[in-house]
């Protein structure tokens, strides 16, 4: 079936259409429908999971032209690769789990929630197989809306706060990277290119001044999606304030756009710039998983501590992916996959007991495990996944991370990163404690009720999935890896292709940073009796 | 039979599986603690029969691979779940499951009654699968599974009375310490597989690979790296300086966990990893010498504060970590058999006391449970005269502590010995060698002070027991005490196994077998030594004669002073106490490190991140990016206030603009 | 002495001009003779004529045909403009009625007087001759100045009409003042002649009086634009003028200024093109600039709407000052799904209002959007788009503005404005907030929605979206519109 | 001669127009302002265009000012000299004077096209100004001629809208 | 005849006049008067230029800008009644109702 990926993008929208047809206080069915729409979107997207040949093209590709006016050409024009197949089964994964999660958290303006997340759901979607800069840019864009108005409408007491700062923060970083688009068309066209199809940019070399720009420009709009150090100050305010599914998408998937955006576009379409800026964004990312961390550590809110977590994740992310080789890329999207699916657990371990209690301090919690040990269980195991423990998941792609920016010229930053496994296991772990253990004194606390049939059904699937990537990461990664191997070929910049040909040497390892001949006397590139 | 070795680990696997999913349904507690024995038990007994097979084999051919399943491939970084089966790995599985078995079988007395039973056995078996997968991976990362895997264990049972907070903060500080540890352990690995990778375009985390290629490595340079950076992995899993505070918290964990966990196995880790990567860390004098150092003053410096505590198990505990100091020292003057034997027979009598302790404890605490007593059930001061009503506890005991003392003819002797007389006769350290071997004289000393004050105290001299308690102590049922029996006797025997050559000799030329046995996997190290070490230094046989007497004349001593202490007159501890009231309540409050550690790292680190949070993040970013926002609403008002409704301000603004137009274009 | 002879004219281009004229002589009449009929019929009436019109434009498509020498043209770009101007005037008429109804002043005059504007505006979008652009302008502006003032009867109304006319009128001066210049310096007052006359010229920068000439002419304009700063006058005329009468005035009579100001610039002065682009670069900005930011701090939604509109010019300006094709087909779609959007917004304006308080504050919207979902959707859909958030035509049109001025190398004023959009969101959020995010202050009285402004709704609904998903079309016509001036 | 007559009828016309913007009286100023409009008629004469300077008279002069002055009377202004000049008489002036200064600027340093029409002041005088301002409009500008006539009637209606008592 | 110039001197001193006049005065009816002489500067700079050109295309402009300021005239002075009915002034400083 051809045009499986637009079927899968646009079935969401359908969904809606359906629910304007349900009287808007017949919410049980409201909820059924979605629920059902999403899990269908999710049958739907199996086919490509399982039709993905693992090779580096292209595949699904649709492209119908759809609006050509002046210099501008542009094309509805799709389709996935190794790299964002796995997104868009994690987007079509985690949905209905949302869905679900909102069973009973929300209880009035059901409708609109649920029209919201469907909409949300194809703009996710849409951004991830666009292969059309400005198709891209509209889904990117599109994705706000109904993000802002599930922040703003149903969120907690500073919702609005929360939401515009989203929106605003999220909409100066896009139009900037408008402006580099469509400059960055212009240039195309002068160079023959003949619509915004993204393929035909990778082959346009542009001199390193503009690379600079545009490259800054992309990043920045990306910067503030992943998000990177300085400008992550949206996210905490975003995920308290939002209800645990939105919290839930944001995390698992919406993050993900910025750190995807580097991969797909601001690296392999400006390698020079990005190899320029490499060192910047290595240490935002390395100061973010530290900083992040330290900050968690001192939260006294449980969701407030998930989210900076999340700050620390993406740095990892993001430290992997600009480490140009194969082991830093593939364990920055794995990294990807895992923050969706432990974080977005987190979000909605967090959403049970708010449910239960309507508070999210830590000190108003302790000794739950007494009172909900199937609640404890779960949480643990999904404590110990964002921790990184081996077994799990999220140590996989932690791993390949550290290898991967170990073995390029990131050694000294990857070194610093490192110990942010430890702060991890110090905030997470507190917390965990906190909450779990200890005194179950609060009396409010003992009469809670541990998870019902229908939380468990939601954490099942995530589990599961913890240990299958954590245990048997393989056929993920084999599906990836060619995509991954062609990006690295794009991203190696001109100056270095030359040095970079033999396949042996990772991509980035010619060019030591000086700091890193030092760490590592022996290294017969700088004395190389020693070794003899 | 080696290509079952994917069953050791399975076995306990499956055990968890089973009590964790349906141990609660089960409830009966014979049927979770036979599930839980029998899984590890099997494991035993698949360990048993290869290492028969492996005794079979010559000693080259004792070497075998297995690769389960392919698990991250990428790029030209490869890393199966692979299992490693060699004379080192089969004396660690046999050791585990050995001693696991027992554990597990005392513990289902020990345990008995206790909540969330089946959650007992089931992290039980899980930790011996993680300690089997540590012991047996082929490469690093599996390694590390077990590495992180006995770590995660180690939480959950220490936490296992989480409503205790004493215990949720020992739980989370032994995790934490470990993951220091972790750290070093993942630098030393990057950069051992960059340093091969970049250079000789050898891409392996494989041991035997490395082990193939081990001569590529320089002597110091990066391997020193390396190795310092595993080294700090070792001391955070072997609870050595400065890693070391976690474990005498650990004792919160139920007795047989500090037994299993904080005696036999997990902590043995360290050495266990160094001896595996033997023919990395020879390579580097310099780590050698730190390993040994570090060693060295961990024996003395935990032996100290051993002699002042009153909590039985906190005695031991301390007892633990001299004694993997002493393993260190072994590692670190190049006596790698001595410290993998030490680590064995350490197993066995250490497992023991532990296992007493834990039997003495479960009779107080019944007895005093009682009589609704609150005195604690693990202070030595309330404990007294205790052999007569538990004498089976007593004979295993006292024979381990005898063992611990380096008695001769008990295995301790020999193994201690043997570091000893290693660390005076390397060839590797030079002047440093009489150091080192002192401060092991030295440490052996205080170690049969401290462990004899702790028989003293507990089993002999009058009773301070409640009295009303007394007539409920009695003996432990057999299941605790079968496993103190067999351990007892490992205790004495387990020595022979590897008598030093010399008394081989004696005794008409019996070889040391243990070392034999272990020559295949420590040859390369050796031949490396060779490189740098003064070989020739040659001691005369008088000379380990000498030494040898001397190590039994301290540790008499040592056992003379603690009789004297606390059998003879026993008011001396507390007129020690009082002359030297600083240095006593300094060595009592373990010299204050875990005040130190949070003066030092903790404390800063909280303030730190709450001035991040507090100071940074919400006022200087957020404050700038709401402080943009404020300057625009600013404006906002400034160009507000300008449209102020006359028009005459209006008609000026626009004749204002007309002549600044004009102007410019006229006059520019 | 012998007679003058009228020579013959081809009255094809101003047919449209012709028949709107006549059917609003005719609704005068009717409003005055039979004053006893139904005020709304009238206004259907001239709505079916100017759809009627629409067509008539429509069907003259891609002809170019001069006449009464040379003093009027019937071409693409008018043809398009006269488009827009119709747009907005149908809108602004099916909104009035409801609106005039309630304030009690619904005069059957003010049909006609609309009608008279979009003359007005049609002449100066097809004019060729200065006198042309002059007269139309001053019909457009006459009628305007009236339709501020309609409601004699509040004092907000007179004021906005009185303000609208002396400011007006003071800018007719410089205007005129500058078409003196550019006669003097070229000799004559019809467009093509003057563009061959610049085209002699040596060095027509070194030519002051044309330069001059040039500049204030931009300036007159600039006041129907309601350029910075020369806008002062917009916020107070647009709050006190009658709601779709605002509606009307911030969406034609802007189109119109910019279409008389293109056709001079482009056509007339393609030599003085460096020193007007870079005026108008500086405009642009100040005007974007001013307008969001001022529209931050107002809590009138009318004002807000008001200051929007005039950084919108501020956008029409960047891609004005491109100068280039891409840049001026991005004004002519920009300019209709401008009117679209714009008069969308003041219909639902005009829903929440109530009698005497005619223009609703925001916190009138309190709890809105769930009370009335259709109409908050729609009024949802008239703000992104006036945002410019895909996928609306607001997007699209800025979208193209600014990619002109990028062809043209002016990156910064691209940034500058994106940045100023960026900003705009704030604002267009902050009605949203009160829509959806907070809890309704009075209970809202149930709206009547009178068929005409449901239409009204439906057709704005229509032209911010549809435009924006599919653009292509219109885009095409743009271009083609734009290519042959 | 003429020149003396010119400096004559400039220095009258900027006095009253000055007259006009000092005034206290508004009918004063309107009065003088009529001066300035007859002065002007007297420069198109001797700009050899009588016809506009009869129009002047005619239209300005005695149209819109009589309309102005009519209604200054129908609103009877008070003039009460407390404030007669806005605030903002400093800033007029200084704006005034460099709008002086460009425009006098300008007009200096302009190169005016040279002349290119037929129509030479003998050949006016021979045929006759009006004839020729006709057939100029109701052949070249017929249709600004004819808007004229669209303007005047939404001005009427205008005027009748927003005066009229009773409507 | 005098030369151009002067002409245009005397037109452009006028419009400055007028402008003054515009911004300075308060009374609406005075303002709208020196707005007409504004407009009658434009109409000598007209007719001067049209007479040095030789071609009456400026002398017609003149004609119809007297048009517009009779229609404005007409307008502005009922827009003047108008505000007046309702505010009992003519005063432009109390023109301000709507401001910020």
């Amino acid at each position: 079936m051809s045009n499986l990926l637009s079927l899968t993008t646009f079935l969401p929208i359908l969904g809606v259409l359906l629910l304007l047809f349900i009287p808007k206080d017949s919410k049980s069915v409201l909820r059924g429908v979605t629920f059902a729409v999403t899990i269908v979107t999710f049958l739907v997207s199996l086919p490509i999971l399982t039709g993905f040949q693992s090779n580096a093209e292209f595949q699904f590709t649709e492209n119908v032209p759809w609006i050509a006016a002046g210099p501008f050409v542009m094309r509805y024009n799709i389709g996935i690769d190794g790299i964002s197949l796995w997104l868009v089964i994690l987007t079509t994964f985690i949905m209905p789990l949302a869905v679900l999660s909102t069973w009973t958290a929300v209880e009035e303006k059901v409708k609109e929630y649920m029209i919201c997340l469907l909409l949300l759901e194809t703009g996710m979607l849409g951004a991830f197989i666009s292969l059309d800069l400005f198709l891209f840019y509209i889904f990117w864009e599109v994705m706000l809306i109904p993000m802002y108005f599930i922040i703003g409408i149903w969120g907690g007491k500073n919702k609005v706060y929360a939401a515009v700062k989203f929106f605003v923060y999220t909409m100066v970083g896009s139009l900037l990277m408008l402006v580099a688009l469509i400059f960055l068309y212009l240039k195309g066209t002068a160079a023959g290119i003949t619509d915004f199809g993204l393929l035909h940019f990778f082959d346009l070399h542009l001199d390193p001044a503009t690379q600079t720009w545009l490259f800054l420009a992309f990043a920045f709009a990306f910067a503030i999606k992943v998000p990177m150090f300085p400008l992550h100050t949206w996210l905490p305010d975003a995920h308290t304030e939002a209800p645990t599914a939105g919290s839930v998408i944001l995390a698992a998937i919406l993050l993900k756009m910025g750190t995807y955006g580097y991969v797909r576009f601001a690296m392999p379409l400006f390698p020079d710039a990005a190899h320029k800026f490499t060192p910047l964004i290595a240490t935002l990312s390395v100061i973010g998983i530290i900083y992040a961390s330290l900050v968690a550590m001192v939260q006294e809110d449980v969701k407030k501590l998930v989210a900076y977590s999340s700050v620390a994740h993406l740095g990892f992310v993001m430290l992997g992916v600009f480490a140009f080789n194969v082991q830093g890329i593939t364990g920055g999207m794995l990294q990807m996959l895992n923050h969706g699916i432990s974080t977005g657990a987190l979000f909605l371990i967090v959403g049970f007991i708010y449910e239960r209690r309507h508070t999210r301090l830590i000190t108003d919690f302790g000794g739950l495990s007494k009172q909900m040990p199937i609640f404890a269980t779960i949480f643990m195991i999904v404590t110990f996944s964002s921790i990184g423990l081996p077994g799990t998941n999220g140590f996989v792609g932690e791993f390949l991370v550290l290898i991967g920016s170990f073995e390029s010229e990131l050694r000294w930053w990857t070194i610093i990163a490192s110990s942010g496994v430890i702060l991890s296991a110090v905030y997470m772990l507190w917390m965990f404690q906190r909450v779990m253990f200890g005194e179950l004194d609060n009396p409010k606390n003992q009469v809670l009720k541990d998870l019902n049939v229908r939380e468990i059904a939601i954490m099942v699937p995530l589990i599961a999935l913890i240990f299958i990537m954590g245990l048997y990461p393989n056929p993920f990664i084999e599906k990836m890896d060619p995509a991954i191997q062609k990006l690295i070929a794009q991203t190696r910049p001109a100056s270095m292709t030359a040095q970079a040909a033999s396949p042996a040497m990772p991509p980035g390892h010619p060019m030591i940073a000086p700091a890193a001949e030092q760490a590592v006397p022996a290294s017969p590139a700088v004395n190389p009796n020693v070794s003899k | 039979m080696f290509d079952n070795v994917w069953l050791i680990p399975l076995f306990p696997l499956i055990g968890f599986l089973i009590n964790g999913f349906f141990g609660k349904k089960i409830k009966n507690e014979a049927v979770i603690g036979g599930i839980g024995t029998l899984a590890i038990f099997s494991s035993f007994v698949v360990s048993t029969l290869i290492l028969i097979q492996m005794i079979g084999l010559p000693p080259e051919q004792r070497v075998f691979e297995k690769v389960v399943f392919p698990w991250i491939h990428s790029g030209n970084f490869k890393a199966d779940m692979a299992f490693l089966l060699d004379p080192l790995s089969c004396v660690m599985i046999m050791v585990v499951t050995g001693v696991g078995s027992l554990i597990h079988l005392y513990s289902i007395g020990y345990m008995h009654g206790e909540e969330g039973f089946y959650r007992f056995f089931a992290y039980l078996n899980l930790f011996c699968m993680s300690m089997l997968l540590l012991v047996l991976g082929s490469n690093m990362l599996v390694m590390f599974i077990g590495w992180e895997g006995v770590g995660l264990c180690s939480y959950l049972l220490i936490g296992y009375y989480f409503h205790k907070k004493s215990a949720g903060d020992a739980a989370k500080k032994a995790f934490v310490m470990n993951r220091v540890g972790d750290f070093g352990f993942l630098i030393g690995l990057f950069t051992l597989y960059w340093w091969f990778g970049s250079n000789h375009n050898i891409w392996t985390i494989n041991f035997m690979e490395i082990k193939a290629a081990s001569h590529l490595l320089p002597y110091g340079g990066v391997v020193t790296i390396a190795s310092l950076c595993f080294f700090v992995g070792a001391t955070g899993k072997s609870a050595q300086i400065p890693l070391y505070t976690w474990l005498p918290d650990a004792m919160e964990g139920p007795t047989p966990v500090s037994a299993l966990i904080h005696a036999a196995t997990m902590v043995t880790a360290g050495v266990y990893m160094i001896g595996r990567m033997s023919f990395v860390f020879i390579k580097s004098p310099d780590t050698m010498m730190v390993i040994a150092v570090v060693g060295a003053a961990t024996a003395i410096f935990a032996a100290t504060i051993g002699t002042a505590q009153n909590d039985i198990k906190r005695v031991l505990a301390y007892s633990t970590v001299s004694q993997l100091g002493f393993m260190f020292l072994a590692m670190g003057v190049g006596a790698f058999t001595a410290g993998i034997f030490h680590l064995m027979t350490h197993a066995f009598f250490k497992a023991c006391l532990f296992l007493g302790s834990g039997s003495v404890i479960h009779s107080m605490h019944h007895a005093l449970h009682h009589i609704h007593s609150h005195d604690d059930a693990q202070d030595m001061r309330n404990m007294g005269g205790l052999k007569n009503a538990m004498p089976i506890t007593f004979l295993t005991f006292l024979v381990s502590t005898i063992a611990i003392a380096g008695i001769p003819g008990f295995s301790g002797f020999f193994s201690k010995d043997e570091i000893l007389w290693q660390a005076f006769a390397n060839p590797y350290h030079g002047a440093l060698n009489m150091a080192l071997w002192g401060i092991g004289a030295v440490a052996a000393c205080f170690t049969a002070f401290y462990m004899f004050r702790l028989v003293f105290m507990t089993f002999f001299g009058d009773c301070r027991i409640n009295p009303k308690a007394k007539s409920h102590l009695h003996e432990s049922p057999a299941v605790i005490t079968i496993p103190l029996i067999v351990l007892g006797f490992l205790a004495v025997v387990g020595g022979y196994i590897g008598l030093p050559k010399l008394i081989g000799d004696l005794f008409g030329g019996i070889p040391n077998y243990f070392e034999h046995w272990l020559d295949p996997v420590f040859e390369k190290a050796h031949e490396y030594s060779t490189q740098y070490a003064h070989v020739g230094a040659h001691h005369s046989h008088a000379l380990e004669w000498g030494l040898m007497g001397l190590s039994v004349v301290i540790a008499l001593v040592g056992i003379t002073i603690a009789f004297t202490m606390y059998i003879k007159n026993t008011e001396l501890p507390g007129k020690f106490t009082s002359t030297f009231p600083a240095l006593h309540r300094a060595v009592y409050n373990k010299w204050y490190i875990d005040e130190l550690y949070d003066y030092v790292f903790v404390n800063p680190c909280k303030a730190f991140g709450g001035f991040l949070w507090k100071g940074f993040d919400v006022v200087v970013i957020d404050g700038i990016v709401n402080g943009v926002g404020k300057v625009v609403m600013g404006f906002s008002g400034v160009f507000r206030f300008m449209q102020s409704g006359l028009i005459h301000n209006y008609a000026f603004s626009m004749a204002f603009g007309v002549v600044v137009i004009l102007g410019y274009y006229l006059f520019k | 002495m012998d007679m003058i002879t009228i020579p013959a004219v081809n009255l094809t281009p101003i047919l449209p001009e012709i028949l709107l004229s006549v059917l609003a002589m005719a609704l005068l009449l009717v409003s005055v003779l039979i004053p006893s009929v139904q005020k709304s019929y009238i206004g259907y009436i001239s709505f079916i004529g100017v759809v009627a019109t629409a067509v008539l434009v429509g069907s003259g498509w891609g002809a170019n045909v001069e006449s009464f020498n040379s003093s009027i043209i019937l071409d693409n770009f008018g043809s398009f403009f006269k488009i827009i101007f119709l747009v907005s005037a149908g809108l602004a008429i099916l909104i009035s009625d409801q609106y005039m109804d309630r304030e009690g002043c619904n005069h059957g005059e003010l049909y006609p007087l609309i009608l008279f504007a979009v003359v007005g505006m049609m002449l100066m979008a097809a004019g060729t001759d200065l006198m042309t652009l002059f007269l139309g302008l001053e019909v457009m502006s006459v009628s305007l100045y009236v339709l501020a003032g309609f409601n004699r009867a509040n004092l907000k109304s007179n004021e906005a009409g009185l303000k609208y006319f002396l400011l007006g009128a003071f800018s007719t001066g410089f205007l005129l003042y500058g078409m003196a210049l550019i006669y003097g310096a070229t000799g004559t007052t019809r467009i093509a002649k003057i563009a061959s006359q610049v085209a002699q010229m040596a060095v027509p920068t070194s030519n002051m009086m044309l330069l001059a000439g040039m500049l204030l002419l931009l300036i007159g304009f600039a006041f129907k634009i309601a350029v910075v700063p020369f806008h002062m006058w917009a916020p107070d005329v647009y709050e006190g003028a009658p709601t779709p009468l605002t509606a009307f005035m911030s969406t034609g009579p802007k189109a119109a200024a910019f279409a008389a100001a293109l056709r001079v610039l482009l056509v007339a002065f393609p030599s003085l093109l460096v020193d007007w682009s870079q005026l108008l670069w500086v405009l642009a900005v100040l005007t974007m600039t001013v307008g969001n930011i001022t529209a931050l701090r107002q809590d009138n939604i009318k004002r807000i709407l008001a200051y929007s509109s005039i950084a919108h010019a501020g956008y029409v300006l960047v891609g004005f000052a491109a100068g280039n094709e891409t840049g001026s087909a991005g004004i002519l779609f920009y300019m209709l799904s401008y009117a679209f959007m714009n008069i969308g917004a003041f219909a639902i304006i005009i829903l929440v209002g109530k009698k005497g308080e005619p223009n609703g504050n925001v916190m009138d919207f309190a709890g809105f959007g769930f009370k009335h979902p259709l109409l908050a959707v729609a009024m949802t859909v008239f703000l992104f788009s006036l945002a410019g958030m895909p996928p609306t035509a607001g997007f699209i049109g800025k979208f193209y503005l600014f990619s002109g001025a990028i062809q043209k190398g002016y990156i910064w004023l691209a940034i500058i404005g994106v940045l100023n959009s960026a900003a705009s969101v704030y604002y267009y959020l902050r009605v949203m907030v009160y829509m959806y995010m907070k809890e309704p202050t009075e209970e809202f009285d149930w709206l009547q929605v009178s068929a005409p402004i449901a239409l009204a709704l439906m057709i704005s609904v229509a032209g911010s979206l549809i435009p924006g998903i599919v653009p292509s079309f219109i885009l095409q016509f743009a271009q083609q519109a734009v290519r042959l001036i | 001669m003429e020149t003396l007559f010119f400096a004559i009828i400039t220095l009258v016309a900027i006095v009253s127009a000055i007259l006009v913007i000092t005034c206290k009286n508004p009918i004063n100023s309107a009065l003088s302002l009529v001066m300035t409009f007859f002065c002007l008629a007297t420069y198109y004469v001797m700009l050899d265009a009588p016809f506009m300077a009869a129009v002047q008279v005619m239209v300005y002069a005695g149209a819109i000012m009589v309309l102005i002055v009519f209604t200054i009377m129908l609103l009877n202004i008070r003039v009460d000299a407390a404030k007669k000049h806005s605030h903002m008489v400093v800033v007029g002036l200084i704006i005034g004077f460099f709008t002086l200064v460009n425009t006098v600027y300008l007009v200096a340093k302009s190169h005016v096209a040279q002349p290119t029409g037929p129509y030479s002041g003998d050949m006016i005088r021979q045929i006759g100004h009006t004839e020729l301002i006709g057939k100029e409009m109701f052949t070249n500008f017929l249709l600004p001629f004819e808007i004229t006539s669209i303007l005047l009637l939404v001005a009427i209606v205008g005027a009748v809208i927003l005066a009229k008592k009773k409507i | 005849m005098e030369n151009l110039n002067s002409y245009l001197v005397v037109s452009a001193v006028l419009f400055s006049i007028g402008t003054i006049g515009v911004l300075t005065r308060k009374n609406a009816i005075v303002m709208f008067m020196c707005i007409e002489l504004m407009l009658n500067a434009v109409n000598l700079t007209f007719v001067a230029l049209s007479r040095h050109l030789g071609n009456l295309d400026g002398q017609v402009f003149v004609f119809f800008i007297m048009t517009v300021a009779a229609a404005e005239a007409a307008v502005g002075l009922a827009l003047m009644i108008a505000f007046f009915n309702n505010k009992e002034s003519i005063d432009v400083e109390d023109v301000n109702l709507m401001k910020w």
